[in-house]
């Protein structure tokens, strides 16, 4: 079982690294938004530092939101994701050791370039660290959930949008408890209530999913 | 070993096929033959449990498939119209990484071996999307060279190859029935498979709902 | 046992349901016109003005019945997705898909209403609390659902996806009903409980109670008018549906 | 018995008349547009699938008089 | 000349209507973007109308942006791209058809949507104007310098990221006039000289950028 | 009319053909032939001006097409691997909006025609999707029904083919080379042309760059 996974888990990065464009698409997605800010809006620190938490979950949120789609979309298309489904293991599985890839390659980028870009906006030390903590255990959440959408939406007319009006509103509460975690920190109030949440949704999402994501995907390939 | 009875396909308005029968032994091969959009691929993914059948049961030693699930997909072999490697990765990376997924070990020797044999050596290092047509095919292929499964439900697999590939293929499917293997298989070309016995079926016109009252 | 299965699976059959439901259709407008007139009688013109809120609570019998139905709307339709993944029904994809446009309607009203009272006694029309929000999850979770539907061709596709998406947002109700517990927010908490004596005089809460009846009502005939033209669409190369519709000419 | 001493006072609802009506008015209106929509709708399908169900024993009857398949004709 | 502009208009409309998701997620992903803001960010009003202009263009350039990859990538897939390389008239007055396609499919509900967007913003009702104008002129080049890059990057490995990592600093130009015109207005400075450079790269990005793009094109179905 | 000369395709480290020449009139059909990899493919794409030759020249009428340009596009029809068909659009829509390109006035009838001539009726507004893989193919060569561009480009058109289709396709390359058009064309498959003149050119083993010094 743990094989299985450490198979597709090891398939499904090597791939990343072979097409690079996705290690590097939803960090440099990342970056952009969160770079652009600034330019947009301009730059007074006080401004800046009050939209940060906002920002930079905003921009995670849409980086693991554009990443999904080809989630399953390329093994569809080429065919294997039949063979996949016709594996005598658990879908399931499959779809957990996918989950885990996805995180690895978009979600754990964030987690490691946000201290960075949370200097940019003059974040102060504790701030930084909660930021970071609540992205490490916030995108695996996103990952899991965004999974559900994707397998949903798959070969179906409109995927792209549908895939997000799906995953959005389940995502709203990642963003709210995310950015709210780093907001307590910032105005004092200690965000122990918000992580908690979070790990929560994360542990749901990482480990619940993977089922309904399964059914999801045998209905795709009637 | 494999048995359907009154298998009926219906897509969008049309039922594409009704009461499709048959019995398939050990060392038997089953050749679908019909016109294209005849409803051939969607009765192999019936076979394979991919799509739920309108009506009729699939058994396999008895048992419907549906109820053995893994039981009967670890004894399954598919090839679908699509080849199913992955354009980024180069041949060999591509039938060990199959194997791994499918549970099954397969050295490199092994996968070298199964490569040479279907003339990709020299291109096991190639990204497969650098490969012309045929040697995609044939690079999907590879995986059946040392496939031990019994059943194989093969879509055309003789498309885009040439005389030496397809005479491969009828080869090995040949000696997987020799084995005692099954094979479903579809085909538009009239390629001999040198072992077995081979059955014939061919789906006939679809009809329109509205007109089978 | 075995008996009861069948005669369940027969009143699960469209064939049979389509004519039943349209015999119950007109006593369901009558009740739903019964209970809305005597609920809003009730509340907008005999309730009495309250301490706090002067008359802007009166939107409290239109907010409070629709809130209240967007979510159970939800469940039963969860329940429905949920028979239809196990038991392959064909019935349960049809009701399934002919409840969630009236939840959906239901979840803008609270929404709608939930502003236009918000205005009033907060002061602004929307904040991001846990139990607005997660209504409005809600919503999206319907359009998702409704959008889902649309999207796949393949009708007894869509019910499949449609169903699982409908048992993973299932999560949601729980939170919307108890998020004033869980987080204190500005929202007010239950003010109807079974435990505690009602906190509201007893005119208002009859006339919430009447106006929440008449929204049942309302739900149950419009969800058997859809469920009937949703069964025309599908069933329609069936000798059945071509009977009544000859019949009918 | 009645609560309102006067009809513009029940209008305006101690101020919050806007809010008020405006959440009756709107529910009101949806909920009886909903059905409106349904009826029209099963009127329209009604009407196609008559359509569609003539057509179909027309194209019967010619189908037993002999040519079903030219949509393949093509073939063998 | 003009009938085969408004053959290739005709066809990837048609498309777009077809798939409906094309037509709906920029759209969607810009109402996305500028809604989750305020729920990230907190709701002042002061401070949101600060930010209007600011997310409002970012919002804009992200979502054209992401429309981007899949202006010639299906027709690249399924063999179209070749045909209408090989047609006899010249594959520029195509690529302008194309760009002005994706500009009626991703560009102008974006303008349409800005001033509603706006509102829940706060601003006024010159700075909704001008930022409708600045949308409107802005977006025909974003489409045709778009075009150029998604061009460039037909086919490539990492294609996504290498197309922003191209069109980006493309945009930025763009973006500052974009929103620095709406900016003006709301400092009372007038937003004249801003909408006129607007204007220029919207005319140069449109007329000029079919024959780079072309060129890219034949190169990557070499 | 088209005359190729000296002809070398280059991929990565591999010379595919060197010295490739040939010459077609109006009539006749050159027929390629090769293994899987030999570059076929490759070839026609040269031919079509899609991809440039290492060295060698091909010429139409005389003139180097690199020069001719949309003169000599103008005169070509090329079907390649890819069927060029829009999924989400219907077969009808697919045939009109491709002549709409090319700036070929077709009106629906004829269309219709073509359409019911690939055995494509009944299903002309059913999204391409559906299709099964041999009806997009037919859905591709439906072009091929009015085509009256004098050099056809075809690559293995009857791949996915059923029988009937493979007989109908080849009769249209027929009364194309009978109209004094010129074909070139891949296959794997052994199906004879009705009228014309074949020309065969077979092309051998590819050669690593390093062994050509
Ligand atoms: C858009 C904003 C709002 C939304 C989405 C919303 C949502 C809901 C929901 C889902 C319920 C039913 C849950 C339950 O019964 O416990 C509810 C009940 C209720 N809401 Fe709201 N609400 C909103 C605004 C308001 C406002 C502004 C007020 C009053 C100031 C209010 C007062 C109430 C009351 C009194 C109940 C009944 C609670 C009970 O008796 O159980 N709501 N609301
Ligand atoms: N929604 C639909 N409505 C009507 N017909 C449909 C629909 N979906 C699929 N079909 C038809 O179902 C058939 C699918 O056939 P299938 O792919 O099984 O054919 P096949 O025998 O494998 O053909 P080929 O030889 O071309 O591969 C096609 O005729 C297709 O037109
Ligand atoms: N970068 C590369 N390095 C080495 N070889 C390459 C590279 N790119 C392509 N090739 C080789 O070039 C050839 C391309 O052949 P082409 O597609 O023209 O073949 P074909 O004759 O059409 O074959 P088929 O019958 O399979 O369609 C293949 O043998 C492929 O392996
Ligand atoms: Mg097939
Ligand atoms: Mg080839």
């Amino acid at each position: 079982m743990l094989s299985l996974i450490r198979a597709v888990i090891g398939r499904d990065l090597r791939l990343a690294m072979r097409r690079q464009a996705d290690i590097v698409a939803a960090t440099f997605f990342f970056i952009i938004v969160v770079s652009l800010f600034p330019l947009g809006v301009g730059p007074e620190p006080d401004q800046l530092r009050r939209l940060a938490p906002g920002v930079l979950w905003v921009a995670a949120l849409l980086a693991t939101m554009l990443s999904l789609p080809r989630l399953f979309a390329d093994d569809h298309r080429d065919g294997t994701l039949e063979q996949l489904a016709l594996a005598p293991q658990p879908l399931a599985l499959i779809v957990l050791g996918k989950v885990i890839a996805h995180w690895l390659v978009a979600g754990l980028p964030l987690v490691v370039l946000a201290p960075v870009l949370g200097v940019q906006f003059d974040l102060a030390g504790d701030a930084l660290a909660v930021l970071t903590l609540s992205l490490l255990i916030g995108t695996p959440a996103l990952s899991g959930i965004g999974a559900i959408g994707a397998a949903l939406t798959l070969g179906v007319r409109g995927g792209g949008v549908l895939l997000s009006l799906l995953v959005l509103p389940l995502y709203i509460p990642v963003l709210i408890f995310g950015a709210g975690a780093v907001d307590a920190t910032v105005t004092g109030l200690g965000a122990q209530a918000h992580l908690s949440l979070l790990g929560a949704l994360a542990l749901g999402g990482v480990f619940f999913a993977p089922w309904p994501t399964a059914a999801a995907l045998r209905v795709a390939l009637e | 070993m494999l048995e359907a009875s009154n298998l009926e396909c219906v897509r969008g308005e049309r039922c594409l096929f009704a009461g499709v029968s048959f019995r398939l032994e050990g060392g038997e091969m089953l050749a679908l033959q019909g016109r294209n959009g005849s409803g051939k691929t969607s009765l192999l993914r019936m076979l394979c449990g991919l799509t739920p059948a309108a009506s009729g049961e699939i058994r396999w030693c008895g048992r419907p498939i549906a109820q053995l699930g893994d039981e009967f997909r670890s004894e399954l072999c598919f090839l679908g119209h699509q080849n199913a490697i992955k354009e980024e990765l180069t041949p060999l990376e591509n039938i060990l990484s199959t194997a791994r997924l499918a549970q099954e070990p397969l050295d490199e020797d092994a996968a070298l071996a199964a490569l040479e044999l279907v003339g990709l050596l020299g291109r096991e290092d190639l990204a497969c999307r650098y490969l012309s047509q045929g040697q995609k095919r044939r690079a999907a292929l590879a995986r059946l060279v040392h496939e031990k499964r019994a059943l194989w439900v093969l879509d055309e697999p003789y498309v885009a190859l040439d005389r030496a590939a397809t005479e491969l293929v009828a080869g090995l499917v040949g000696a997987h029935l020799q084995r005692g293997g099954l094979v479903v298989l579809t085909t538009h070309q009239a390629v001999a498979v040198p072992a077995g016995n081979v059955r014939e079926l061919t789906l006939g016109d679809d009809v329109a709902l509205q007109q089978r009252l | 046992m075995r008996n009861k299965l069948i005669n369940w699976f027969r009143y699960a059959s469209p064939q049979t349901f389509y004519p039943l439901a349209g015999r119950m259709i007109p006593w369901f407008w009558g009740l739903a016109a019964i209970f809305g007139v005597a609920g809003l009688f009730i509340g907008f013109l005999l309730a009495p003005t309250d301490a706090q809120q002067g008359e802007g609570y009166r939107i409290i019998f239109l907010h409070v019945p629709a809130s209240w139905m967007s979510m159970f709307i939800y469940l039963v339709m969860a329940f429905w997705a949920a028979t239809g993944l196990a038991f392959n029904t064909r019935l349960s994809g049809m009701m399934a898909s002919a409840l969630a446009p009236t939840g959906a309607l239901f979840a803008f009203l609270s929404l709608w209403t939930g502003a236009l009272w918000g205005k009033p006694m907060w002061g602004t029309w929307w904040v991001w609390d846990a139990r607005l929000t997660s209504e409005l999850i809600l919503l999206f979770l319907y359009i998702g659902f409704i959008a889902l539907q649309a999207a796949i061709d393949d009708p007894r596709r869509a019910d499949k996806a449609g169903a699982i998406l409908a048992l993973v947002g299932v999560v949601n109700i729980p939170i919307i009903y108890f998020s004033v517990q869980w987080w204190n927010t500005l929202h007010q908490g239950a003010s109807v409980s079974l435990t505690r004596a009602p906190s509201m005089a007893a005119m208002m809460l009859w006339g919430m109670l009447l106006c929440a009846l008449a929204c049942w009502m309302y739900s149950i005939a419009v969800a058997l008018m859809r469920v009937r033209v949703i069964m025309l669409e599908r069933e329609r190369h069936t000798d059945w549906v071509r009977a009544l519709l000859r019949g009918k000419a | 018995m009645i609560h309102w001493n006067s009809l513009a006072e029940f209008l305006a609802m101690g101020r919050h008349g806007p809010y008020v009506w405006g959440s009756l008015l709107v529910m009101a209106l949806l909920m009886v547009a909903e059905p409106m929509l349904l009826l029209q709708g099963r009127k329209r399908l009604i009407a196609r699938l008559r359509r569609q169900h003539r057509a179909e024993a027309a194209e019967r009857g010619q189908a037993s008089a002999g040519d079903r398949s030219m949509a393949n004709g093509s073939n063998d």
